[in-house]
């Protein structure tokens, strides 16, 4: 079977990633997407974690709550990035800028 | 505390100090009294002062003759030194404390008609009672600074009565100088207190009669407190405020002469004697005489009814002084009592005849003055009763015999007869001067009751003049019956009566009957004199200004004062204000320097700051870009940061 | 894998069939003859159809996003197709064994909805994007009264294996069974088997369930009456307006597909899986003929044989609905997803609860 | 290599490429696409990391769900037809840099930790659905509970945030 730690390297990747899509992408859905990305690269591991402690399901059930508050996290950024893009006619977070001056 | 069981203590000292404080009660009953309802101050201070006066009387009669009565408080603590308050009552102060509370009262309800109408009765019946307050507060204090403090109260008192007609410039003056004359006295008062407390150590009475004894500059402390008694008193030459205090309504000069202003001093004289030297008392005989004789001669010239009522006062102080001076302080006590019954009794009814004519003239508008006595005469048919009164206390002034003047003149003289000695010195001069006075004194007074109630009607004719009112009819009449021998003692003859008896303090001055007839036949000698002349007037500029007593003042302190004022004016403008416009100039430049440094270094020192601050701020103000993605940049920068540290 | 061999067949086959069942049907309602050229009684008109759409040229708008566009239909149909996976054809033949079957059938359905995402938004077509939009909002909408259907069958069986759920509705069950699950009935319906051991005769309430189910599942295949999302006569074709040939056939077959996806699913859910209807009757051992033993060909044909049966009367069903209600109204659809058939579907989940407590 | 191996490997490198894709994908679209090719990827390995549940879950919720809400917002945010939906970039090189240090700490430090890679993936020995399902109902009841609230606030609030009708 497959080592532990391909799952590991997986998920950093997968962080990694979303952490630079988070930074760079000038789309706030962009951003949101990398937001998920990273979300699910942190339930991997907590699946693959999970399989250290063969008489426990805490990391499964981990997953489970990850994944129910990455749902509501989803919705309501994004439900904020439509109210923002029918505010500013943007969704590029940079321009919204007004709290800066 | 030395109680006899004569009397109840706790009755005694609620009657004691009753007797003070009611006057004070008055007073803060009328100033609180509404505005609307101060018609109600001329039943409730007389009522006051009435009760007052029984208290007064309860205490004379339980302390007479009795061991006196002391009483202490710890008042305040300086530096070491523990001022008291304390109550010392002796047969002097009971027996004064009932005459000016007496009189005061009857003063009171004298003026509930001679004031009626007055616009401000609140304060004048406040200050009545306060003024008594005052008195009574000398009276019964024991010890000197207490009785410098009333004393004090006395001469504000006075200065607001003297002046309660304030809009009359002249009222106003007149308050003014009383008030100033008695503080140049007030100051050797002070002075003497001074020393008395450098040597003595103590204010307390009879601490200091014990301790007279061994007392240093006693003459010099006598002779200051004098001082205070010449200002107090009306002696020369500190007088001429006593004429000019008849500015005020005629109830207050009554108050004053009798019982309350003038009285305190001669009060003094007696309750300090012990402290005179020898030397002193001469100087105080001296002065005295030279009261007496100034104010007997200054009285034939006046026109006015009060002033010449004023400078008779001063004579008779002056005859007070010198018998004290002379060492009989109780016959300048007798004096003082029998003097305050009939000196209230006179002004009271010169007071009456003013008012009558006050009140004609009101009716007819017929503008005149009606104190001069050049435009009175023969109101003897129109104010038969006050014609009487006036009489009977004119009577006991001039000294005729079966009144209480004549006693206690009698007993002044007698006292001056042992005092002079048998071998021929000065003091004969002065024993001589005292005959001159009472001669004169006779005279003016005559003079004042024949222009006033005799002769022909002059402004007065055409006046439908009426009797005055009860309420103040009562207190004449009452001052009247007091003005007869009666109240002295017995015999007509022998002024050796009760009061001269709970008065003296040793047996050296008696009754000499040679005296007595010597006097009664000298002042029917002036009497007689005094019906030759008729009331004619002694046209005498010198007598009627009281010897240019108050031009002197004004070339002997007037003058140098305002010299010395201009001098030191132009000292203060030219040095003192050259120095303060130099430091002021000097202060300037070091203002400027220390602006310039302000500006300089220490708001550049600040400015500094400030550009620091903001250059700090828009520093990191760059991080606060409100682009979040940079924010997560540094966040994480600053996570693998952290994570490199752990790991390392 | 040798489920994904018999599917992919019998359902190109089924589709050629519904097609031409299809129009029979709706002539059948409207009372006429539907076509009638194409062989005896124009059985042959579907296949003829097909040969047609083959033969047509492959468009791609010149605005489109061409692999989008592409890939699309393969993507809707890829997502049915897996549906299929985990389905029990037979008591000895199950598609992909796993414990989750039910839920992962419930996530296929609802990933359909990306396909028709992309292939809407890829066209660049105003009625593509509407119609894709209306879709994906009905998809996910119903797509909970759905679910809480299927966790009522999932709470009166208490298994997520179709398998499972299978066997407990068949003769093979070893545990006693009770009419109505309440054994203090005191009918024994275990031995008996038959339609008594269907689902909804073991839990009443599963038939209320059922019919939301149903409902539901229309809308999740955008059948009528809710095909919003193609609306001919709205949107011209909805998210496949842009589409013609072999993609649009794909699409169609994506849309038949699913269809029979979701029967087979009622059928296996509510309606005894591939049991057989027929119960034991006192001597007459109908149920134990038409079942066959576990493991033996005869109880994989009878299997397939019912379950097919049953799914394809649900296919049925679904037409005749089509050809006998109108469409709803946008507002209407949802009004009916959230305010009736999702509390209808809670307070079931709860009576189903309660029952279970209560008589078991 | 087995099956097993090679679905593993396929699945890895899926996510692997497609989130790598998305870092450099400038349509929003396209990436909301690779983003769910690789939670199908993640849901593959879940299930080869015996978690069958998590991995329906996550097909169910991120690539039918939230995936559909995205679309949706992009939808909403982006104009159908004209000009195609282009993303900017911006602090390519922090963000490279903080992705790459990242990158390298996570996997020194996985490295090091000899254990992981000995270590294969097992199936466990109880039902893990059966095992979720009753802990969710004992022993997560709470979290399960509040983890409901949360849903039903994020929807009423989502709902309300997006809302075109004007409060009063």
């Amino acid at each position: 079977m497959f080592p532990i730690a391909h799952f590991l390297y997986l998920g950093a990747f997968l962080f990694s990633a979303g952490l630079v899509i988070v930074i760079v992408k000038k789309n706030m859905i962009m951003v949101l997407l990398g937001i998920e990305l990273m979300l699910n690269a942190s339930n991997l591991n907590l699946v693959t974690f999970n399989q250290l402690y063969p008489d426990s399901i805490q990391g499964q059930m981990f997953a489970l709550f990850v994944i129910i508050v990455a749902v509501s996290e989803a919705a309501v950024g994004l439900a904020i990035v439509i109210k923002v893009y029918h505010y500013y006619q943007t969704s590029v977070p940079d321009e919204i800028n007004e709290l800066k001056d | 505390m030395a109680a006899t069981p004569s009397y109840d203590t706790a009755v005694f000292m609620a009657c004691a100090f009753s007797a003070l404080f009611l006057p004070l009660f008055s007073f803060a009953v009328s100033l609180l009294i509404s505005e609307k309802y101060s018609w109600l101050v001329t039943f409730t201070s007389p009522f006051l002062l009435l009760l007052s006066t029984l208290a007064a009387g309860v205490v004379l009669y339980s302390t007479w003759n009795q061991q006196p009565f002391t009483m202490t408080w710890n008042w305040f603590t300086v530096a070491g030194s523990t001022f008291a308050v304390g109550v010392f009552l002796n047969n002097i102060s009971a027996l004064m404390l009932l005459v000016v509370t007496l009189i005061s009262f009857l003063v009171n309800s004298y003026s509930a008609g001679y004031m009626a109408g007055d616009p401000d009765l609140k304060r004048y019946f406040g200050m009545l009672g306060f003024f008594t307050f005052s008195m009574l507060g000398i009276v019964i204090a024991d010890n000197l600074l207490l009785v410098f403090v009333f004393w004090e109260l006395v001469g504000f008192s006075s200065f607001m009565l003297i002046g309660h007609w304030k809009e009359k410039s002249k009222a106003a003056d007149a308050a003014k100088r009383a008030f100033i004359f008695n503080r140049v006295g007030d100051v050797g008062f002070l002075i003497g207190l001074m020393i008395l407390w450098a040597h003595a150590e103590s204010f307390n009475l009879i601490t200091l009669s014990t301790s007279s004894e061994a007392l240093s500059w006693k003459t010099a402390a006598s002779l200051c407190i004098f001082c205070g008694v010449i200002g107090k008193s009306a002696q020369f030459p500190l007088f001429s405020w006593l004429p000019d205090a008849m500015e005020g309504p005629t109830p207050v000069s009554a108050l004053i002469h009798a019982a309350t202003m003038v009285a305190a001093g001669v009060f003094l004289l007696a309750r300090v004697y012990f402290l005179f030297t020898p030397f002193a008392l001469d100087f105080v005989a001296l002065t005295g005489c030279i009261t007496a004789l100034l104010g007997a001669f200054a009285a034939l010239a006046q026109n006015d009814i009060k002033k010449i009522l004023a400078y008779s006062t001063i004579s008779q102080l002056g005859f007070m002084v010198l018998a004290a001076g002379a060492g009989a302080p109780e016959a300048a006590m007798l004096h003082l009592v029998t003097h305050a019954f009939f000196k209230a009794c006179l002004f009271l009814a010169a007071g009456a005849v003013i008012h009558a004519l006050h009140q004609a003239q009101n009716q007819s508008h017929f503008p005149f003055d009606a104190q001069d006595i050049r435009h009175l005469g023969g109101l003897r048919k129109k104010l038969p009763f006050t014609f009487f009164v006036f009489i009977v206390s004119g009577s006991a002034l001039s000294g005729l015999p079966f009144f209480s003047g004549f006693l206690s003149k009698d007993a002044i003289l007698a006292s001056l007869m042992v005092w002079k000695g048998t071998g021929f010195s000065w003091r004969w001069l002065i024993f001589g001067s005292a005959f001159v006075v009472s001669f004169t004194t006779v005279l003016y007074t005559f003079r004042l009751i024949w222009s006033v109630f005799q002769g022909e009607e002059k402004s007065t004719a055409h006046l439908s003049i009426t009797e005055p009112p009860l309420s103040m009819r009562v207190p004449m009449t009452v001052l009247a019956i007091a003005s007869l021998w009666i109240i002295v003692s017995p015999n007509p003859f022998d002024f050796s009566g009760w009061i001269y008896g709970g008065l003296r303090s040793n047996s050296e001055y008696l009754h000499i009957s040679a005296i007595s007839i010597a006097s009664a036949s000298w002042v029917l000698l002036a009497l007689a004199f005094a019906y030759l002349i008729k009331g004619r007037t002694i046209r005498s500029s010198m007598l009627l200004n009281a010897f240019y007593v108050n031009s002197i003042y004004k070339i002997v302190v007037e003058r140098p004062l305002f010299q010395l004022a201009e001098i030191t004016a132009r000292t203060d403008k030219k040095l003192i204000d050259g120095i303060l416009h130099t430091a002021a100039y000097a202060q300037l430049i070091i203002a400027n320097v220390a602006g310039w440094f302000d500006r300089a270094m220490i708001d550049g020192v600040v400015d500094d700051a400030a550009i620091l601050a903001k250059g700090v701020g828009s520093f990191t103000r760059s991080f606060q870009g409100g682009k979040i993605q940079l924010y997560i940049f540094w966040a994480i920068f600053a996570v693998i940061i952290f994570i490199i540290w752990t790991l390392l | 894998m040798t489920t994904l061999l018999f599917i992919l067949p019998f359902l190109l086959i089924y589709t050629i069939v519904a097609i031409y069942a299809e129009r029979k049907i709706s002539a059948f309602i409207q009372d006429r003859l539907g076509p009638m050229e194409v062989g005896y009684y124009g059985f042959a008109q579907s296949i003829a159809d097909l040969l047609k759409l083959i033969q047509k040229e492959d468009i791609v708008p010149a605005k489109a996003d061409a692999p989008l566009f592409r890939v699309a239909p393969i993507i809707i149909f890829t997502t049915v197709f897996a549906g299929f996976a985990v389905l029990p054809l037979a008591p000895s033949w199950t598609g992909a064994q796993i414990d989750t079957a039910l839920f992962f059938l419930i996530a296929i359905v609802s990933l359909d909805v990306v396909g028709i995402v992309i292939a809407g938004w890829s066209s660049n077509n105003k009625y593509s994007m509407l119609g894709t939009m209306r879709s994906a909002g009905q998809i996910i909408s119903y797509e909970v009264p759905l679910g809480l259907s299927v966790l009522c069958v999932c709470m009166a069986c208490q298994s997520l294996d179709l398998q499972e759920i299978s066997y407990q509705q068949s003769i093979f069950q070893k545990t006693p069974q009770y009419l109505f699950g309440i054994p203090s009935l005191g009918i024994e319906t275990g031995s008996t088997g038959g339609f008594l051991l269907w689902n909804i005769f073991r839990m009443p309430a599963l038939l209320f369930a059922w019919v939301i189910f149903f409902v539901a599942s229309l809308a999740e295949c955008n059948r009528a009456p809710f095909d919003l999302p193609e609306a001919e006569s709205e949107l011209v074709a909805g998210f496949q307006t842009e589409y013609s040939g072999f993609r649009w056939a794909v699409i169609m077959l994506a849309e038949y597909g699913m269809m029979l996806l979701v029967s087979i699913l009622g059928a296996v859910l509510f309606f005894g899986s591939w049991s057989t209807p027929l119960p034991n009757i006192a001597s007459l051992p109908l149920a134990k003929w038409t079942s066959g033993e576990p493991g033996t060909l005869a109880s994989t044909v009878w299997g397939i044989f019912w379950l097919l049966g049953k799914a394809l009367f649900f296919v049925a069903m679904q037409m005749w609905v089509r050809w006998t209600f109108p469409r709803l109204r946008v507002d209407q659809l949802m009004n009916l997803s959230w305010k009736y058939l999702t509390p209808m579907a809670l307070v079931l989940v709860v009576v189903i609860g309660f029952w279970k407590l209560i008589f078991s | 290599m087995n099956i097993a191996s090679f679905m593993f490997y396929f699945f890895e490198f899926a996510a692997a490429s497609s989130a790598f894709a998305l870092i450099f994908i400038r349509n929003v679209f396209y990436g909301a696409l690779l983003l769910i090719i690789c939670l199908l990827a993640l849901a593959g390995i879940y299930v080869l990391a015996f978690a069958e549940f998590i991995a329906v879950a996550q097909i169910l919720v991120y690539a039918g769900g939230i995936l559909v809400v995205i679309i949706f917002g992009i939808m909403l945010t982006t104009k159908i037809s004209g000009k195609p939906l282009v993303v900017e970039h911006m602090y390519e090189l922090s963000g490279t840099l903080a992705g790459l240090s990242l990158l390298a700490l996570l996997i020194y430090v996985i490295s090091r930790e000899t254990s992981f890679a000995e270590r294969a993936v097992y199936q466990q020995q109880y039902d893990s659905v059966n095992r979720i399902g009753i802990d969710l109902m004992s022993e997560f009841v709470m979290p399960f509970e509040i983890g409901g609230i949360l849903l039903l606030i994020a929807l009423i609030g989502a709902a309300v945030t997006a809302s075109t009708i004007k409060s009063k």
